[in-house]
Order: structure tokens, then C-alpha cells, then sequence
């Protein structure tokens, strides 16, 4: 079994209203040291091992798990005992 | 009786509460902004439904961290009548006023139509009005409405009798079926259901009224008759 | 792929930029006449997107005009944001329709979203608080998985904005056909309450005013999407996609609710959203309507994103953002009110008397136009037009009876298609009810909204039979308004106006632009029987993909007033006893028809036949009989007929059924698409009165409590269905077409 | 300048339904190797460089960032420029 931990963040230049109230708050919360905030999506699986692993990965992503006209993605594969 | 409608950013059933408060009750109440407020002279204060901050990061968290929320809690320790609707009940919980949190619900999607719930305290200054078991319809309206929290916290809302209303066909997912909860003092009340939408049998149902009435009546006769 | 870098304007000639921006080498010429020189890169730039259909209605303007625009309770007709009706007691209704077919196409959940925002910008610029949103949508067949992604996330985006703006969603339509399968139509609809006095007009006027850019910074979103919108949505769509604009919600109703404080101060003059062509078409407009010019200086204008270009930020559609004009000296008034939301109001540039639109940027003129020639004086193309061959054939064709084995079964099935099935899956995911105004909730033939403080109500709906339009455009396009006046009537509501959105192929097809013409004329022409001017409206052309043009959908928004709470009527049955009237006889026409749909798998042959007459007649009769008190109920017969119309008529919470007596063909009887037909239920006692004031009515039958929907033919019974099982069908459809898996 | 990567994820034990139509999708699209799927939140913070960096963080994360009723959280920092 592997863990397999998807990272899908926005594009750059495409508008992130939600990372901009968050930085707004921080800053109103008093962390002026805050001067950007951009919230992505973080998504684990775990997967049962098998050839072309990581080109299915990708696949997923390409398919579902990101949307490819506002959304970057990249992955990463551990042993899911590490995790 | 005073009631202060709390406005935030993004808040969109403030200008219902207060209708419900003002024109379909008769009392006293303000829009109150934010900002710059000042809660002392209200004798209850309404947190209405919305998009507070857009709902961004999570429902309520941002306005949770807004200062007026400090008036807030401070009027709550006084023992007068808090009442935090939909996007209002996810502030008291994000601001701690109540324990648990509002999860997204089950089915991921919001809904928007009449509910039936079940009365499960008649004995809070909010319910008096209503018969404990009767069965109440008022609309929900909400994307994040499946109450969460753990089993400790959830024996003690039962042993504390805080569970004031639950769905009798719950929508969402929420734990106990719950669908508003109350603090343990009695004076903070949290639901999803939108009592201040149940006011008017044109639109459907006013078995609202009686929540408000309820508060009214008990106000009177801890503050008005006894003074 | 569109090259952002700068060519010079020799290159743009020699290059032929200029085409893939979207503008011809006649209106290239056009534009050279008009400078006297050739135009630099943002100057292709703004004359491209101001000459796009999407703004100038180049080929639709000769059309719109046939349009019955004016009434004595029109305050506003075409040419504002919205157009604006008079309701008494000094209030208006400001409406308007508009489109964003092709970025949902490309990403449904934004382009969904930024529809609804962009509506309700045009709403509340003219002043009014938005109060109601609608949709009209269409999608491909339901069986398709990309159909399904699109359906669905058009849904959440309309659902994830409309919900957190907080305005009601109260109603809309969605129709599946193949037609639409690359090309779904998106139509948002935006209805806003105003005091007269309060009436906003979007004016550049008093030569040294202000000008105030108000909201959130400019970005690179959008930038060519309105001429994107006016390009047949080729193969290579996805690579228009980084131009995908995203919508703030939250931003949007911080921006409503400052500006309905900024229309009460007397320092405003004008005030308009930056929609298509963001900048570029705001300050234009807004100066050429006034009959003044502008001058801009770009340095001011807040950017999100380093390095923007002029041209970038002249074509940016960055969503949420306003322009006004505002009185020289007093803008601090109203940055104060901007900034009470927290957001940024900046003057970016001011009124000048020479009619011309000029822009500065780091210290250099980059654009230098005169002004009406992006306005007013765009081009206007009179394209050729076409019967279509199609059309020919299918008027050759015999109305024939087609064959049914089991009457009930098809009921059955017809209740089951997606078109005709239930929509609560839609609509239970919108708000329908924040504001506490919903008197009708989605569900019903009209949606029903009170106006808090008197005794009237608004119905609001919105139709388009595609089908017919595509078989007959003149008669289909007569049946969309009808049959929008139709669903008012039956709510109990006087039909007061419309807004059209009219979504065609490609105009410089002749037989397409020949569907456009025919079905406009066959609009205004119900739009004169009925009485209902034409207020507001928007063109969405080119929507085609792979060369198959959608079915023309010319789409009706309609308004009606209730002058009394007491008229509003429901669609279904309310009691047993009451009895069952049938307005209109039904004749063998199922050209179009769900029932010609789920046989055949196409639509072909002649569109239902409509006097347009009788239909006045009819919605006249039944409005007067509605306020009269003596309607308990009253339902149209839409997609499915009278079999269909029936069933729908017995749901609800009530636990009714119906026993109804036909005689005649039982096909036709049941699922003929006869046109200006009704379903009414009256009480006993009002039998007479009914019955001598709505001449075309005969008895069917009654509601019965049985929960049982039996029809007789000719004595012999054709259905005799459970309604809790006949109801289950008709809900559970939708939902189970989503879930299953191709 | 800093680079802040703050992973919020739900708490073992609290039901992720998003997580599970994710998973439910990826099977269906034929991907049946996919066990489990949880989702969660990176947010991305630009921050100035200060003292007490870390305890700031922890600080923003406990406030506002993450709840604590339902969620866990953890960060990495790095400098700006790497990224
Ligand atoms: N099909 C139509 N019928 C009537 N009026 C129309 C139609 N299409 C557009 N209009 C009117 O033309 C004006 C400009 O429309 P439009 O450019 O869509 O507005 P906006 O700039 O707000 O997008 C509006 O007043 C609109 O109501
Ligand atoms: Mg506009």
C-alpha cells in the first residue's frame, strides 16, 4: 500500500478570493507580517501498489482531482507504514 | 425588549431577523454594523444567517475572530439571550460560545427547503412557547449544517439537556440529529433552521413566532415584571 | 493562440493581427477611417471587443428593433443595464437576462458563477436591490458523462454564488436535448425593486466630474472574453482557458451594499458595472450615452498582478468591480462610503467635453478615440437570410397520431424524461428563500414573491420551448412568450413585460440568422397580443460546436404583478371535491413533442399551431376568473401535455388524486402539445361563475383523496396510477440519471 | 521573506464525505487500487521575517487557521525564494 498525497493549488494570476480574506484577518488579527495567503487543497490516498503507479496517479489528477484550467498540481508517493 | 441584529460582512439574513423582530413581532431592534458597535443598551442580540466573510477558510471563523464578538460573550456572561442562526450558530461555535463545529453536509451539496424538528427542551428561555416532542416546520438553508463534535461533548449536551432541536428526517449528517444546541447556562442558543424565515404563514409556516416569543415573554418576567 | 506582446500598428496591418482579435479586414478598414490612422495595439484591442456581438449587436441590432419596446408603465426600455416597469405606490421592477453560454462551456462552476454576479451588477448599477435571480439552462443529452460534469457544476456555481450574495434563486427552466452538448446555455436573470427617485442611468455627464474605479484590483481575468463570446467555440476551446474569470461573491455584496448607500448621496451623477470589455466598455458607453468624452489615466487604476499592460487592463473582465461619475470635489463622500465596506473607491480619470476616449499609461496617450464610434456608432451588418431547407420539408409533413401501446406506461416514461422530470435537484441547492419574500417557492409554474408592506406580489418565470423553435421559429418563438404569459397567468399575476435572451448559431449562416429573424417576429408579435413590451435583453450568437448550431433559444423572462395577495393562485390540486376544468381542445400535434422525443428520438414535422387571439383571450378570462375567487388552482399544459400537466396537478403534500373523463383519441387526449390550454380546479359552488366567465373551459372531472390518478377515454379507463408512485418517478429521475454511471 | 506551508487535515475519526465521494469517484472512473481518500487544506503564506517566527505561526494556526474541535494541523517554513 502507498500513501500518495496530492497538492492542488491555484494557478498563478487566477483570482483566490479565499486567500485573500485570510490574509485580511491575519493581518486584523495583528500579523501584519503576513503579506500574501493562497489556500490550495491537499488530498491523501492511499493506494494499493501496482506497475504505472505514478502515471495512474496523474491520470487521476488529470481527470478528477484537479481542474486543469485553474489548477497546478503535484504529488508525491511514500510506503503508507512511513506515513 | 432591544434586540441588536449583528451585521457582518457578508451576512444576508440580517435584514430578515430584524423584519421578524421589528415589523412581524413589534419590539425594538437595530442593524447593527461590525464595526465600531456598541452592545450594552440591547437586551438580546441576534446573529443572522449568511455568508459572513464569504464562508471562506471556514463557515464563520473569520467573524469569530471579529472583536464585536468580544461584546458578545461578554453580554452571554451577563445571562441575556443570544441567538445565532445558520451562519450565526456556525460563529458561536467557531468563537467557542458552543462547543462542536458545523461540517459540511453529508451529501457535500446545499439545501434549501422547510424542515420538520422535533422540540427536545421546552424549558430554555427560547422554547417556553412550544409543547417539549412537538413537532415544528422551518426552513433550512445551508451547506454546512452537519453538527460535529466528540462522543465526551456529545454525552454531555444529552446529560445537560442542551439538544433543543433535532430533524426529525435529518438532512445533513448531523450527530443526534441535532439542529440546535444551547450553552449551559441557557442564555446562548445555536441552530441551523431559520426561525426568523417561519414568522408568516404566507411564506409557508410561523411556528417561528413562538421562538421569538418565548425569549420576549421570559425577558419580561426577569427584567420587566420583577424589576 | 492570441500573442500578448505589443506589434506596432504597421504589424497589426501586415500581420493581420487585428483578425485574431476578432475584427474583419472591412471593420480593420473601418477603424482606420475613423482614427485617420492605423490603430496601435490597444486601440485593436478596445475596437475589437467593443465591435464584438457580445456589445455592439451588430448583426442583432436591425432585428431587436422589431421588438414592441414602449408602454405607459415603462419607465426604462432597452438601453440602460436593465429596463424598469412601473408597479404603483412609486415602486418599479428593473429586469434584465443575460448569457454566459461559453465560459460555462469551458469551466461551468466560474462561468455559472460570474453570470449571476454580472446580472446582478446590472441591477443594483441602475439602483434597485436585487431581489430574485433566475436561470434558464440547457444541456446536452443526460446519459453523457461530460453532460453530467457540466449540469452539475453549472448548478454549484449558480447555487455557490446566487446563495452567498444573498438573493433568492426562485425559479428557472432546464431543457436537455443533444442540440446543446458542447454548447450548454447558461441565461442568468436578475430582478431588482426601486423607488422611481432612485433611479440610476449609467452617465458620464458635467465635463470636469469624476471618475471612480470602485472594488477589487484589475488581474489578467477574462481578457478576450467578449469576443471569445462571440467566436464559434472551436475544438481548441481549452486553450482559451487561462482567460477564465473568477468570481468573490462576498465581494459582490459588499459592492451591492455600498452602492445602494452611494445612489442616496447627490454626489453621484452615474454609475455602471464593468461587464464584457471590463473597462473598455463602461467608460465608453457611459461617456457616448451622455454625449461627453473621458479621459483615463491607467497609473490609477489598482492592479493585482505586476506589469499589467494597458491593453490588458483596458480588456481585463475582472469581476465585482463598478464605475462612477461622480462630482468634482466631492469624491471623498463617496470613497468614505467604499471604504465603510472596506473596499477601494480611486479616481482613475474624468469627464472632458472633445467626444474622445482617451487612456494614459506611464506617461504616454496609448489609446485616443473618438467615442461613438465604440457606442453608438459601431458597425451594423444586415446579413442575408435563408428559409431553411429543413423547414420546407417539415411543413410538407401530415400531423399524424403516432402509435402508443400503453397509455400509462408512457406516462410513466414521459414523467421520467429529464426535461420533464422534476427539478428539485436544481433547486434545492439555491437559497430560494433569504429575504423573506417567497410566497411560491421554485416548484410552481411562476415563482411568487410579496412586496413587503403592500398588498401585491410579483410572478416571475422564465421559458423557451426550443423544440418548436427550432421546427417553426416564427410560431415557437410566438409560443415562448405565450407560454411565459401563461405560467404568470396561472399564479394569478397580470403578465406586465419581458426580457429575451436570444441564443442562436452562427448569424453569418443564412438559414441560422433567418431562425434568429423569424423567431423575434414571431416574439413581437406575441409580445403586441399579450401586451407585453419587450424591456431589456442580451444576444448570445455563435453558439455552435463541431458545425451543428444549438436549436434556436430565444428565452423569455417575464414579470407579472399581482395587484392583491389574495390572487395568488397554486399550480397543483388543493382539495377533493373541487372540480376539474380543461381550458382548450386538444388537436393530434406532436411535432416537438416529449412524446414525438421519447418515440422517435428526434423532433420533426410542424410546430403546435397558435392563434395568438384565442391565447389573449383565454389568459384574459382566467385572470379574471382567478379575481374573481372562483379558481382554486390553475396549471398550463406545457411539454407532455395534458396527461403530464394531470399528474404534476395531484402532487404535492396533500395526499389528492383526480378522476378525469375524456372523450376522443387517448393519444391526443393525453399528449397532444396543443397550445394555449390549462388545467383549473373550482370549487362546486362556483361552477356557474366559472364557467360564464372562461368561455373555452369544459369539466374533466374531480380531485378525489384517494391518491389515485384514474383517466378515462371514452369510458374505458387508460390510467389508474398510484400518485405517491406516479410522484417518485417524477422526482427520483434526475437524480438517479446523475448517479448512474455511463 | 518566508514561505509558510500550513497543511490542515481532518482529525482521525471525523467522517470526511468529500474525501469518500472522491474515492467513490476515482473508483468508479476505474481506479478501484485507490483504498482511501482524505482531504484537506494547504494555506501559503508570504511572511516578513521576524522573531518568534515559529511561535507566530503556531499562534495564527490556533486562532484562526485550523479548529481544533475537527482539525490538526502542521507547517513548514522556508525561505521565499526557494519556492
Ligand atoms: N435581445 C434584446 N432585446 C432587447 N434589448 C436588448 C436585447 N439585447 C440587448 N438589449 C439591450 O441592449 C442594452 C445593452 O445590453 P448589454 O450590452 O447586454 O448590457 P450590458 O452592457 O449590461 O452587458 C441593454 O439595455 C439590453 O437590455
Ligand atoms: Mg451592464
Amino acid at each position: 500500500m502507498k500513501k500518495v498525497t496530492v497538492y492542488v493549488t491555484l494557478k498563478a494570476g487566477v483570482l483566490d478570493p479565499q486567500g485573500k480574506a485570510i490574509q485580511e484577518s491575519l493581518n486584523s488579527l495583528g500579523y501584519e507580517e503576513v503579506k500574501d495567503a493562497r489556500v490550495g487543497k491537499v488530498i491523501e490516498l492511499n493506494v494499493e501498489d501496482g506497475p504505472d503507479l505514478d502515471a495512474r496517479i496523474k491520470e487521476m489528477c488529470d481527470k478528477l482531482l484537479a481542474n486543469p484550467v485553474m489548477e497546478d498540481y503535484h504529488f508525491e508517493v511514500e510506503e503508507a507504514d512511513k506515513a | 425588549m432591544k434586540f441588536a441584529v449583528i451585521v457582518f460582512p457578508g451576512s444576508n439574513c440580517d435584514r430578515d431577523m430584524y423584519h421578524a423582530a421589528k415589523e412581524v413581532l413589534g419590539e425594538e431592534a437595530d442593524l447593527v454594523w461590525y464595526q465600531n458597535s456598541n452592545l450594552e443598551d440591547y437586551d438580546a442580540i441576534l446573529l443572522p444567517g449568511g455568508f459572513s466573510y464569504g464562508d471562506y477558510l471556514r463557515s464563520g471563523a473569520v467573524a469569530a475572530t471579529s472583536n464585536v464578538m468580544n461584546q458578545v460573550r461578554e453580554h452571554a456572561e451577563k445571562g441575556k439571550p443570544v441567538l445565532g442562526v445558520c451562519n450565526g450558530f456556525q460563529v458561536l461555535t467557531e468563537s467557542g460560545l458552543l462547543p462542536g463545529a458545523l461540517m459540511r453536509n453529508k451529501n457535500l451539496s446545499f439545501m434549501c427547503h422547510q424542515e420538520e424538528l422535533v422540540v427536545e427542551n421546552n424549558e430554555t428561555m427560547f422554547t417556553t412557547d412550544y409543547e417539549k416532542g412537538e413537532i415544528v416546520r422551518f426552513p433550512i438553508a445551508h451547506g454546512e449544517g452537519n453538527y460535529f463534535c466528540d462522543e465526551e461533548t456529545l454525552a454531555e449536551l444529552k446529560a445537560n439537556n442542551q439538544i433543543v432541536f433535532t430533524y426529525k428526517n435529518n438532512p445533513n449528517g448531523s450527530a443526534l440529529d441535532i439542529a440546535g444546541i444551547i450553552n449551559k447556562e441557557g442564555n446562548v442558543l445555536g441552530m441551523m433552521p431559520h426561525p426568523e424565515r417561519a414568522v408568516e404563514t404566507l411564506l409557508g409556516s410561523d411556528d417561528g413566532v413562538r421562538l421569538f416569543e418565548s425569549v420576549i415573554k421570559n425577558w419580561r418576567q426577569t427584567y420587566v415584571t420583577n424589576a | 493562440m492570441l500573442q500578448t506582446r505589443e506589434w506596432s500598428p504597421e504589424q497589426i496591418e501586415e500581420k493581420k493581427i487585428y483578425q485574431e482579435m476578432g475584427l474583419s479586414d472591412q471593420e480593420y478598414d473601418m477603424i482606420k477611417n475613423i482614427l485617420k490612422r492605423r490603430p496601435n495595439f490597444t486601440e485593436t484591442g478596445i475596437f475589437s471587443v467593443m465591435w464584438s456581438e457580445h456589445c455592439s449587436y451588430k448583426t442583432s441590432k436591425p432585428l431587436l428593433k422589431k421588438f414592441p419596446t414602449k408602454a405607459p408603465n415603462v419607465l426604462q426600455g432597452p438601453g440602460e443595464g436593465a429596463g424598469v416597469i412601473d408597479i404603483g405606490d412609486n415602486q418599479a421592477v428593473v429586469f434584465k437576462v443575460e448569457s454566459h453560454n461559453h465560459p460555462s462551456a469551458v469551466e461551468p462552476y466560474q462561468g455559472a458563477a460570474t453570470g449571476v454576479g454580472g446580472i446582478i451588477r446590472d441591477i443594483f448599477s441602475m439602483g434597485a436591490r436585487p431581489i430574485v435571480s433566475m436561470n434558464s439552462l440547457r444541456f446536452g443529452n443526460l446519459n453523457n458523462e461530460r453532460t453530467k460534469y457540466l449540469f452539475t457544476e453549472v448548478v454549484n456555481g449558480i447555487a455557490g454564488y446566487g446563495n452567498c450574495v444573498g438573493v433568492p434563486t426562485v425559479g428557472g427552466e432546464v431543457q436537455f436535448d443533444d442540440s446543446y452538448e458542447e454548447n450548454p446555455l447558461v441565461n442568468a436573470m436578475s430582478i431588482g425593486l426601486i423607488h422611481h427617485d432612485d433611479i440610476q442611468k449609467g452617465l458620464a455627464k458635467g465635463i470636469g466630474n469624476t471618475i471612480l474605479y470602485a472594488g477589487p484590483p484589475t488581474g489578467r481575468d477574462g481578457i478576450h472574453g467578449a469576443t471569445f463570446a462571440s467566436d464559434d467555440l472551436g475544438e481548441d476551446a481549452a486553450k482559451d482557458r487561462p482567460s477564465v474569470q473568477v468570481g468573490d461573491p462576498f465581494m459582490e455584496k459588499l459592492i451591492i451594499e455600498a452602492c445602494l448607500e452611494v445612489i442616496h448621496s447627490d454626489a453621484l451623477v452615474g454609475m455602471q458595472d464593468m461587464g464584457a470589455a471590463g473597462l473598455t466598455s463602461s467608460a465608453s458607453e457611459m461617456a457616448s450615452k451622455a454625449g461627453t468624452g473621458l479621459e483615463m489615466n491607467l497609473d490609477q487604476v489598482p492592479q493585482r498582478e505586476l506589469n499589467m499592460t494597458a491593453y490588458e487592463m483596458m480588456l481585463s473582465e475582472s469581476q465585482e468591480r463598478m464605475l462612477l461619475c461622480v462630482k468634482r470635489g466631492r469624491e471623498q463622500e463617496i470613497i468614505d462610503i467604499f471604504e465603510k465596506y472596506g473596499l477601494n473607491a480611486v479616481p482613475v480619470g474624468e469627464v472632458i467635453e472633445e467626444k474622445v476616449f482617451r487612456i494614459k499609461h506611464l506617461g504616454e496617450v496609448v489609446a485616443d478615440i473618438p467615442v461613438d464610434s465604440l457606442a453608438d456608432d459601431a458597425p451594423v451588418f444586415h446579413m442575408p437570410s435563408t428559409e431553411a431547407k429543413y423547414f420546407q420539408d417539415f411543413q410538407k409533413m401530415e400531423n399524424t397520431v403516432p402509435e402508443v401501446a400503453d397509455h400509462k406506461d408512457m406516462l410513466k416514461q414521459l414523467l421520467q424524461q429529464p426535461t420533464i422530470a422534476s427539478k428539485e435537484w436544481v433547486y434545492d441547492q439555491y437559497d430560494s428563500m433569504v429575504q423573506t419574500n417567497t410566497v411560491v417557492a421554485p416548484g410552481s409554474d411562476a415563482a411568487v414573491i410579496r412586496i413587503k408592506g403592500h398588498d401585491k406580489a410579483l410572478a416571475i418565470t422564465t421559458d423557451c420551448n426550443s423544440r418548436y423553435i427550432y421546427l417553426d421559429p416564427e410560431t415557437g418563438g410566438k409560443i415562448a412568450v405565450a407560454e411565459a404569459a401563461r405560467n404568470i397567468v396561472c399564479s394569478g399575476a397580470k403578465p406586465l413585460g419581458l426580457t429575451d435572451g436570444l441564443n442562436f448559431g452562427n448569424p453569418s449562416n443564412p438559414e441560422i440568422f433567418w431562425q434568429m429573424e423569424k423567431s423575434v417576429e414571431g416574439m413581437s408579435a406575441a409580445c403586441t397580443a399579450l401586451e407585453t413590451p419587450v424591456i431589456s435583453g442580451n444576444v448570445s450568437l455563435y453558439n455552435q460546436s463541431k458545425g451543428k448550431s444549438i436549436f434556436p433559444t430565444p428565452v423569455v423572462g417575464m414579470v407579472g404583478l399581482h395587484e392583491s395577495l389574495e390572487h395568488i393562485t397554486p399550480s397543483f390540486f388543493q382539495q377533493a371535491g373541487d372540480l376539474v376544468y380543461v381550458i382548450g381542445e386538444a388537436d393530434a400535434e406532436f411535432g416537438g413533442s416529449e412524446l414525438q422525443n421519447v418515440l422517435q428520438g428526434k423532433y420533426e414535422g410542424k410546430a403546435p399551431f397558435i392563434d395568438l387571439d384565442v391565447e389573449a383571450r383565454r389568459q384574459k378570462q382566467l385572470l379574471e376568473a382567478i379575481k374573481a375567487g372562483v379558481v382554486v388552482s390553475a396549471h398550463d399544459l406545457a411539454e407532455g401535455g395534458l396527461g403530464v400537466a394531470l399528474a404534476e396537478s395531484t402532487f404535492g403534500e396533500k395526499g389528492l388524486g383526480a378522476k378525469v373523463e375524456l372523450t376522443g383519441e387517448a393519444t391526443v387526449e393525453l399528449f397532444s402539445e396543443t397550445q394555449s390550454r390549462f388545467i383549473v380546479t373550482v370549487k362546486p359552488e362556483h361552477k356557474e361563475k366559472f364557467e360564464s366567465t372562461v368561455e373555452d373551459a369544459s369539466a374533466i372531472g374531480m380531485v378525489t383523496n384517494n391518491q389515485t390518478l384514474q383517466v378515462l377515454v371514452n369510458g374505458a379507463e387508460v390510467v389508474n396510477e398510484n400518485v405517491e408512485e406516479l410522484e417518485k418517478l417524477w422526482k427520483g429521475a434526475i437524480p438517479c440519471l446523475l448517479k448512474s454511471k455511463a
